[in-house]
């Protein structure tokens, strides 16, 4: 157990030079870091993708322009109205100083600022990826106990599931979960984007393999702590077998699961494309997908933006979580 | 509560002590891959306020036996029994659901690895209310308070406060005494207690001995299992000798260690080194015949110094470390040392006393913050960089544990030449393995062994036989022997010695038992909080002990209440 | 005699002598798939003779049958051939991705394990920009800047996927550094250098075939992931995301052009993903 | 002109429509913006024809007939169109609509920046004035017959002047605020995803020659849905989660099929179908034997049945069979001919073989690549022409190869003059824009003529089309045009472009725009129950 503890890197971990503070000072001090270190890789993000963008074959104007009427005097006007004359750096610079006021330019294809695309866009995309981990959580914690319970001719069964799940290209199970549970069955209505029923199939079929994935994960973790000798102290103290694996051995094999789930939270944003293609469901996902294919630079970014934003909160949230469940991981947190 | 319990509890009348435990022909047997017959027609009887010891050798099924007596032998096991009576209950028909009750309530089970025995995830205190919990013996307004109680009662410091803390935090003592409380806090009439001074100090274990002591003079009564005899004989009522799953010798602590009727027990008591047993052999190996050691060929190593000369020396070494916060941990201060050549100089004191660090120091793996060391007249700090290569090759260094300082892909061969590399010639190399080995006395169909396949004595031989294939001048060795048990700890030492007297080589030895360290070396250097605070020949420094700090240590050791020689 | 538990194997595996015994039936079934796989991809005409690209207008969607084991495709081409001609680039993007993760991965590992305090610092905070990124954004990206295809899809897979490895790596060469048979090399005067390649690197990258055989399980998952997004393999390759992808509009009416390649695809994960705990298992226990 | 018809009437049996209900759409356009100057997708006309009416409505015959202009005069030299506007007509928002609006409307399409691309029907348009309150008067330099076109094309359509001077990134991505004059309202617009449209009580200015005239929707409510699977959209309808599902995939056109409860149909498009242009400007098909060969050397009727199972139509001519000026007899030298293809292509001297099969000359393998964009790669585009280029191997040995990449590449490789074969189709009412742009070597006009023609004779049969009014003329020059390009084997007419839906049985009252080929948005569309 031990060793997977000390095994957890922490993904942000900035050392601390100064001294160790206590009670909230040191929460808020170690917040703060986080955020700096945070900022440190959007910055370094957006640079990459910026110049990414910029290395991408085909030049912007002629995308703005679209393929019907280019002649110079339009092409002159369209890169007047984007700036896009300025040297490269100046452009860079000039997103950069705007970011802290919230403006994140205006999408070349869908001509509405990107703050408010992103904020259309993120909600629901949001709402999925929370609600996909609530659920992945709740399979992983269920089918963990299932695992590890004394009923053995459910292990093969579960484990086998777990496997397929884990196995199985994630598109093609949203498709099975669409046919059968909406178009099949009719339980649940994909057209009323907002509604429950339209979100239910979408955070299953994220939920399924990623619960699948950290039940295998929590199970290998319950496993190893029941091998520990606290567990004998505990049940010679008359705990039954299910409460030695419920109060001792899950926290234990929580946190590598933990710290799994807010690497997977942190980039749901991939998985939710095929969710949102193969739902059409609004969201993020989908909104970078588009934009990538019609190098839409002030999206691109502006998506980019929010979710490596997103990792690096989740990976906060994660570590300081870890703390709760495991208080000797509180030197990682730096 | 139910029936059961209480016919359990209920049983107390007064006047003669009644039974708590009685167990006959308890067999434990692992089935599996390979089948183990771990426990072998254990019969055990204990009373209310009675100790009973079990001693016996490493795998010899002392803690299954403890482990089954709460009905949690392991998985796999199968267990029969003539007659298993836990009070009035017959335990041999006791469903899952009973044996919980029975668990922590009538008997309270304090693990052999007091490290990993609290859950690292729980404040302590969590740990010590589960059983109360468990078996609903409070109501939960004043669970905090009854906790609180029961870790006052094992002498825990300040419970309101540390008891929240995690064992992490908790010095090794502190968490063997919560183990305690939480095995005592639901009331058990019986305490079985696994090893519970094992890993630690001797003055932490002379106090956790003294508690368990006063909780039997109480009424609990206690099953002590121990592989240290000392403890054994300053505390137990009856002892039982196991060997391999049998019970080979039982009676009263006294009729069987003064008067041991089983020729094992005999080589088990032999075995214990103390101040009497200097210059005897512990081991009942045969001292090796004077032509079984080789002519030692010259490989191109260097040859060990005259007898007399100072081969290592420190002068006024000091060393601190940063510590979070800006604070700085002096771990040695200001320590000289020197080790003339076969000189076997002993290094005692409490743990965290900076004993590692010194050794660290002389191996030049660690530079100190001032002073210097010098090795064969040569300094560790100025030496340049080829030279201190060749000059680390006179210090050697054989480590507590052996199995860690092995690289785990390496075969015994691959370890014990991986020091010659320099050697040239392959065929030297190999002839020099086989002397080692024959030094060490370990069989030459070892050698294309993994290490972790052999058993803890072969291990600690192999990194000894490493450690000699450069011939060096000094060996250092940082608690050797702590982690293996009597029998085994005989024959290192006994290795040791011999090649001691067979090599020349001096010895640097680094213990915290004082026993040991009295039986083996020449010399001792005490040591507390990085200062020595005494020295000079052994038999001197233990016989009149000048500083306060070494009486103290010499008091906490455990004192045999019979003399463990007479056989 | 109470029996406490029984022992495990139950009576009918106590007769069969132990070696047989030892072997698990899923652990001989995966290495069965994988060989089955890896000789398709290094001779597929072991296993057919026809064409994958070989079309047949007047043949196509023809559901299973004799002549066509596993039917034919819209196009009419032999599903069955152009699923065992897929092994290779399935595989093959699987393994890439999981070599190139893992080399640079390994090199990053190394490089902070070993190397100074900045450079730690330096490499912690790159692999942290490069986790932030989702898989889909860096493959997008890629594939923006070098176009389509199978290998900048490998390559884009591998970079995706090198801060798991780099991040392992590092903690384990940190860990190993500090062994206590590296400090023991040190005693016998082994150098720096010396230490690092004889002890510390070997040991360091111990688990290294667990990860990439269980990475290179998640790689051909992702990699079918970014085909149906259009970004893998272009048409008419045979690769097995990619037909997935093009049969996915049509499995009511041709289940076959997709069931199968699934299948395959989801076969070969498995017994990656069941070969790999197999070896962690005995990784593991050879822990001391 | 096709199969189809009022289908969906007849599935909604003799029922007479019926008010109000809420109606899913489920499309494959994905809409980046709704403003109609700027949204240059075919797909998107039918559904902006919801909220955006034209000044003139064009018919089949390619006639131009009233709409919010009462009437038009175009004078006898072509160069003056003079609108006359309705009466009594307003904005969704409450604002009138007269010639001070569309003079506002058109000063805002022809202003600098606002346009990212000047449609065709603007090229030559030179001022624009008001003459009275209700008349309008524009002047073009040319007689360009595409500007009726224009006026006739939700690319023009008047937006409330209140709309106009609104925030530039709210009247770009338009949206609720952005006002226009249609059956339906926008009440709620997420871009790519979804539309969201409310009946607006008032309406009444249908065009006369659309069935039912002026009346206001019958639909409370019609959202429109982007699925981009295919399988989706199908599946969405089924379930009757969506009433109405536009481009169903050929497969599953079977589901739809009679006494299925659905009603399917389907509408050839106008404009140029889907073809592949060959680029005439370098090796090998600037070798015109190389060209006829790779024509004539697969047969393309059996690909186009396996791979579009009959809901797709093979291209009858390199225009339209929708409106008037198709020649399908400008295909007869197209006939599959082997054999012929193998001597061409001897004769042109590709006459090694190398292992695969496939020709080469001096070294050099007859590779021909066609570069799409991926964004234009639907309707099974990769797989029809895989099927080609696996025909064209095993018949002739041609490599053909037909290479998805992302815009940006397409764009640079176009630059470079890098690829041999161009695909696209072209859709709308008249195919001149798209013969235009796709073959006229004037570099303002042939923006996409990817197989670089410069052929003078075609220019000049270009321009003949284009610039009169008269029908019969422009009839007679584009069969000229026809038989021009197929003679020289410029370019292989694939598919016939289409539009289908399918509905569920409720569903009645879908019209379809003869002229377009199009849905006429949902305005005549009712829901029973
Ligand atoms: N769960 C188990 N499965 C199989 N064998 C076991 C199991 N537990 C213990 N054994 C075996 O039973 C024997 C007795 O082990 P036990 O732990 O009781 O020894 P011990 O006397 O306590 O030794 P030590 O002094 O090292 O603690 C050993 O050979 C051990 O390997
Ligand atoms: N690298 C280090 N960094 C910080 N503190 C250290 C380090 N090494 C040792 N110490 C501290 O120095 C002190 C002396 O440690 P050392 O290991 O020498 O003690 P010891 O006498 O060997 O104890 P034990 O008997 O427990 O092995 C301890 O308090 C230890 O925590
Ligand atoms: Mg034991
Ligand atoms: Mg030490």
């Amino acid at each position: 157990m031990t060793t997977t503890v000390e095994t957890a890197v922490s993904p942000l971990a900035v050392p601390l030079a100064g001294e160790r503070r206590s009670g909230h000072g040191a929460l808020a001090f170690l917040v703060a870091r986080r955020v700096l270190a945070g900022v440190l890789v959007l910055w370094a993000a957006i640079t990459a993708t910026f110049l990414a963008i910029q290395l991408a074959p085909g030049d912007t104007v002629s995308l703005l322009l679209g393929e019907n009427r280019d002649d110079p005097v339009l092409r002159a006007q369209t890169i007047e109205r984007w700036g896009l004359n300025q040297p490269l750096w100046v452009q860079y610079l000039t997103y950069l100083r705007r970011i802290p006021s919230g403006d994140l330019g205006i999408s070349y294809t869908l001509r509405q600022p990107v703050a408010h695309l992103i904020a259309i866009n993120a909600g629901p995309t949001f709402t999925l990826a929370a609600v996909a981990a609530a659920g992945a959580i709740v399979i992983a914690i269920l089918g963990a106990l299932i695992v590890t319970s004394p009923v053995h001719w459910l292990r093969p069964l579960v484990s086998g599931y777990e496997l397929i799940m884990v196995s199985a290209p994630s598109f093609w199970l949203a498709i099975v979960l669409l046919w059968l549970f909406s178009f099949e069955l009719g339980w649940f209505s994909i057209v009323k984007q907002g509604s429950w029923q339209a979100l239910v199939l979408p955070a299953a079929s994220l939920a399924l393999p990623i619960g699948a994935y950290l039940s295998q994960l929590l199970v290998s973790g319950i496993d190893r702590a029941m091998e520990q000798p606290f567990i004998i102290t505990t049940r010679a103290r008359g705990s039954s077998l299910l409460a030695a694996r419920i109060q001792h051995a899950l926290r234990h094999a929580a946190l590598p699961a933990l710290h799994m789930l807010g690497l997977i939270v942190g980039s749901l944003l991939g998985g939710a494309v095929i969710v949102e293609q193969v739902f059409g469901r609004v969201g993020l996902g989908q909104l970078l997908v588009d934009a990538v294919k019609v190098k839409d630079m002030p999206l691109i970014l502006g998506v980019t933006l929010v979710t490596t934003a997103v990792f690096v909160a989740a990976s906060t949230v994660v570590d300081i979580l870890g703390t709760l469940i495991d208080p000797r991981t509180k030197g990682n947190l730096r | 509560m139910t029936q059961t319990i209480r016919e359990v509890v209920v049983a107390q009348d007064q006047g003669r002590p009644e039974v708590l435990l009685s167990v006959r022909g308890l067999d434990v047997r692992f089935g599996g891959r390979r089948d183990v017959h771990a426990v072998r027609g254990l019969d055990l009887d204990i009373s209310a306020g009675q100790c009973v010891a079990i001693v016996g050798e490493s795998g010899s099924g002392k803690s299954v036996t403890a482990r089954t007596l709460v009905g949690l032998a392991g998985p796999g096991a199968v267990v029969s029994a003539k007659r298993f009576q836990i009070g009035d209950v017959d335990a041999r028909r006791l469903s899952e659901r009973a044996w919980r009750k029975i668990r922590g309530r009538s008997i309270g089970l304090v693990l052999q690895d007091a490290q990993n025995s609290l859950d690292p995830l729980r404040p302590v205190r969590r740990e010590v209310g589960e059983v109360l919990i468990r078996h609903q013996l409070v109501p939960r307004r004043q669970l905090a308070r009854t906790v609180d109680q029961a870790l006052s009662d094992v002498g825990f410091p300040d419970p309101q406060v540390r008891g929240g803390q995690y064992p992490h935090q908790l010095s090794g003592g502190l968490r063997q005494r919560a183990l305690i409380a939480a095995a005592l806090a639901g009331g058990p009439k019986l305490i079985v207690a696994d090893e519970p001074t094992t890993a630690l100090d001797v003055t932490i274990q002379a106090q956790i001995l003294e508690l368990l002591r006063s909780k039997c003079e109480a009424g609990t009564a206690l099953l002590l299992i121990s592989h240290d005899l000392a403890v054994v004989s300053s505390i137990a009522d009856r002892v039982l000798v196991m060997k391999d799953g049998v019970v080979v010798e039982s009676g009263t602590t006294t009729q069987v260690l003064e008067d041991p009727q089983h020729d094992y027990t005999t080589r088990l008591l032999r075995a214990i080194p103390s101040a009497s047993t200097r210059g005897h052999r512990l081991s009942a190996d045969a001292a090796p015949e004077a032509e079984a050691t080789p002519v030692a060929r010259d490989h191109g190593l260097p040859v060990a110094r005259d007898r007399g000369s100072v081969v290592l020396c420190a002068q006024a070494v000091h060393k601190s470390f940063e510590l979070p916060g800006h604070r700085r941990l002096v771990a040695v201060d200001g320590v000289s040392v020197s080790v003339k050549a076969g000189q076997k100089l002993g290094v005692v004191g409490e743990s965290g006393s900076g004993k590692s660090t010194l050794a660290r120091i002389l191996l030049g793996l660690q530079a100190p913050d001032t002073g210097a060391v010098q090795v064969l007249g040569t300094d560790w700090g100025t030496a340049g960089r080829e030279h201190r290569h060749e000059i680390r090759r006179a210090v050697q260094f054989v480590s507590q544990d052996p199995l860690g300082s092995f690289d785990p892909r390496y075969t015994v061969e691959e370890v014990i030449s991986e020091p010659l590399r320099s050697v040239s010639s392959a065929q030297l190399r190999a002839e020099r393995v086989r002397e080692v080995l024959a030094l060490t006395r370990l069989s030459p169909d070892l050698l294309a062994a993994l290490p972790r396949k052999l058993s803890g004595g072969q291990r600690q031989r192999v990194s000894i036989a490493r450690a000699l294939a450069l011939r060096p001048s000094v060996l250092i060795c940082d608690e050797p022997v702590s982690a293996l048990d009597v029998s085994i700890q005989a024959q290192i030492l006994d290795l040791l010695d011999d090649l001691n007297h067979r090599t020349g080589t001096s010895l640097v030895f680094i213990s915290h038992d004082l026993s040991v360290v009295h039986h083996l070396v020449d010399d001792v250097v005490v040591m507390e909080a990085g200062r020595v605070v005494e020295s000079g020949p052994v038999t001197q420094v233990f016989a009149d002990p000048q500083h306060a700090y070494t009486r103290r240590l010499i008091a906490a050791a455990p004192k045999p209440a019979h003399d463990l020689r007479a056989a | 005699m109470t029996a406490v538990s029984i022992p495990s194997g139950g009576l009918f595996a106590a007769h069969l002598p132990r070696w047989i015994r030892g072997i698990r039936p899923t652990l001989v079934l995966s290495l069965l798939v994988l060989a089955v796989a890896a000789s398709a991809a290094i001779a597929p005409g072991l296993w057919t003779h026809t064409d994958p690209l070989h079309a047949d207008p007047l043949a196509a969607r023809q559901p299973p049958s004799l002549a066509h084991l596993a039917g034919t495709d819209i196009q009419g081409r032999d599903v069955l051939t152009r699923i065992v001609y897929g092994a290779r680039f399935s595989l093959l993007i699987g393994l890439g991705a999981t070599l190139v993760a893992l080399g640079l991965g390994a090199i990053l590992g190394i490089v902070a394990g070993v190397g100074p305090r900045w450079a730690d610092q330096l490499v912690t905070r790159l692999v942290d920009v490069v986790a932030a990124f989702p898989e889909v954004l860096l493959a997008l990206l890629m594939i923006a800047l070098s176009g389509r295809g199978a290998i900048n899809l490998a390559l884009a897979l591998g970079v995706a996927g090198l801060p798991k490895y780099a991040r392992t790596i590092r903690a384990t060469v940190q860990q190993t550094r500090c062994a206590g048979y590296v400090e023991q090399a040190t005693t016998f005067g082994a150098s720096r250098w010396q230490r690092l390649v004889r002890h510390v690197l070997p040991n360091a990258l111990g688990p290294l075939p667990v990860m990439v055989t269980i990475g290179f399980g998640g790689a051909i998952i992702s990699s079918s992931g970014l085909s149906f997004l259009g970004l893998g393999p272009q048409p008419p390759a045979a690769e097995w995301g990619l037909m997935l992808a093009e049969s996915r509009n049509y499995l009511r009416q041709t289940w076959w052009t997709g069931v199968f390649p699934g299948v395959a695809l989801t076969a070969v994960v498995m017994a990656a993903t069941v070969l790999g705990r197999h070896l962690q298992e005995r990784y593991e226990r050879r822990l001391p | 002109s096709s199969n189809g018809g009022a289908a969906g009437a007849q599935a909604a049996g003799s029922a007479s429509p019926v008010q109000g209900g809420t109606l899913y759409w489920g499309v494959e356009t994905a809409l980046p913006t709704v403003n109609p100057h700027l949204n240059g997708q075919d797909k998107a006309t039918p559904i902006l024809r919801n909220v955006f009416d034209s000044y003139l409505y064009r018919q089949e015959s390619g006639e131009y007939a009233p709409w919010l202009a009462s009437s038009y005069d175009v004078s006898s030299d072509g160069t003056t169109v003079t609108l006359t506007l309705r009466s009594a007509v307003t904005f969704s928002d409450g604002q009138p609509f007269n010639a001070d609006a569309v003079i506002a409307n058109f000063t805002k399409l022809t202003s600098k920046g606002y346009l990212s691309s000047i449609p065709s029907g603007l090229q030559f348009l030179t001022s624009f004035a008001k003459l009275a309150d209700d008349k309008v008067q524009f002047t073009l330099s040319k007689p360009d017959t595409l500007f009726l076109l224009y006026l006739s094309t939700p690319a023009s359509t008047p937006l409330s002047p209140a709309s106009l001077t609104k925030a530039q990134t709210v009247l770009e991505s338009g949206g609720p605020e952005v006002a226009g004059i249609g059956p339906f309202v926008i009440t709620a617009f997420t871009p790519k995803s979804e539309l969201d449209l409310a009946r607006r009580p008032d309406y009444a200015w249908a065009p006369q020659a659309l069935a039912g005239g002026e009346k206001a929707a019958y639909l409370d409510k019609v959202i429109y849905r982007t699925f981009v699977e295919g399988s989706t959209r199908t599946g969405a309808l089924q379930q009757d989660q969506v009433q109405v599902a536009s481009d169903i995939q050929p497969l599953d056109v079977a589901s739809f099929s009679k006494g299925s409860g659905f009603a399917y149909e389907r509408e050839y498009v106008g404009g140029l179908p889907y073809s592949l242009y060959l680029n005439v400007s370098k090796a090998p098909f600037d070798d015109v034997r190389v060209r006829k060969a790779f024509i004539k050397g697969f047969d393309l009727a059996p690909i186009i049945q396996s791979i579009y199972a009959g809901a797709f139509d093979q291209a009858k001519a390199p225009i339209s069979t929708k409106g008037p000026f198709a020649d399908p007899s400008s295909l007869s030298g197209y006939a599959v001919d082997i054999d012929a293809a193998n001597k061409l292509l001897d004769e042109a001297g590709w006459t090694q073989r190398n292992a695969d099969g496939l020709r080469s000359k001096d070294g050099k393998v007859l590779t021909v690549r066609a570069v799409s964009s991926s964004d234009f790669v639907r309707e099974s585009r990769d797989q029809l022409n895989i099927a080609i280029a696996a025909a064209l191997k095993q018949n002739v040995g041609i490599d053909y190869q037909f290479q998805i990449v992302d815009s940006g590449t397409e764009s640079v490789r176009a630059k470079a003059n890098d690829y041999e074969i161009f695909d696209n189709s072209y859709g709308g009412a008249d195919p001149g824009v798209g013969l235009d742009l796709l073959y006229s070597s004037d570099p303002t006009r042939g923006f996409i003529a990817r197989g670089k023609y410069h052929n003078p004779d075609l220019d000049a049969l270009l321009d003949k089309g284009r610039f009169t009014n008269d029908l019969a003329a422009r009839k007679e020059t584009y069969k000229d045009l026809q038989k021009l390009v197929t003679d020289n084997f410029y370019v292989l007419p694939l598919y016939q472009t289409q539009d289908n839906l399918a509905s569920v049985s409720r569903v009645g009252g879908i019209t379809i725009d003869p002229a377009p080929g199009q849905p006429f948005g949902a305005s005549r569309v009712w829901l029973a129950q």
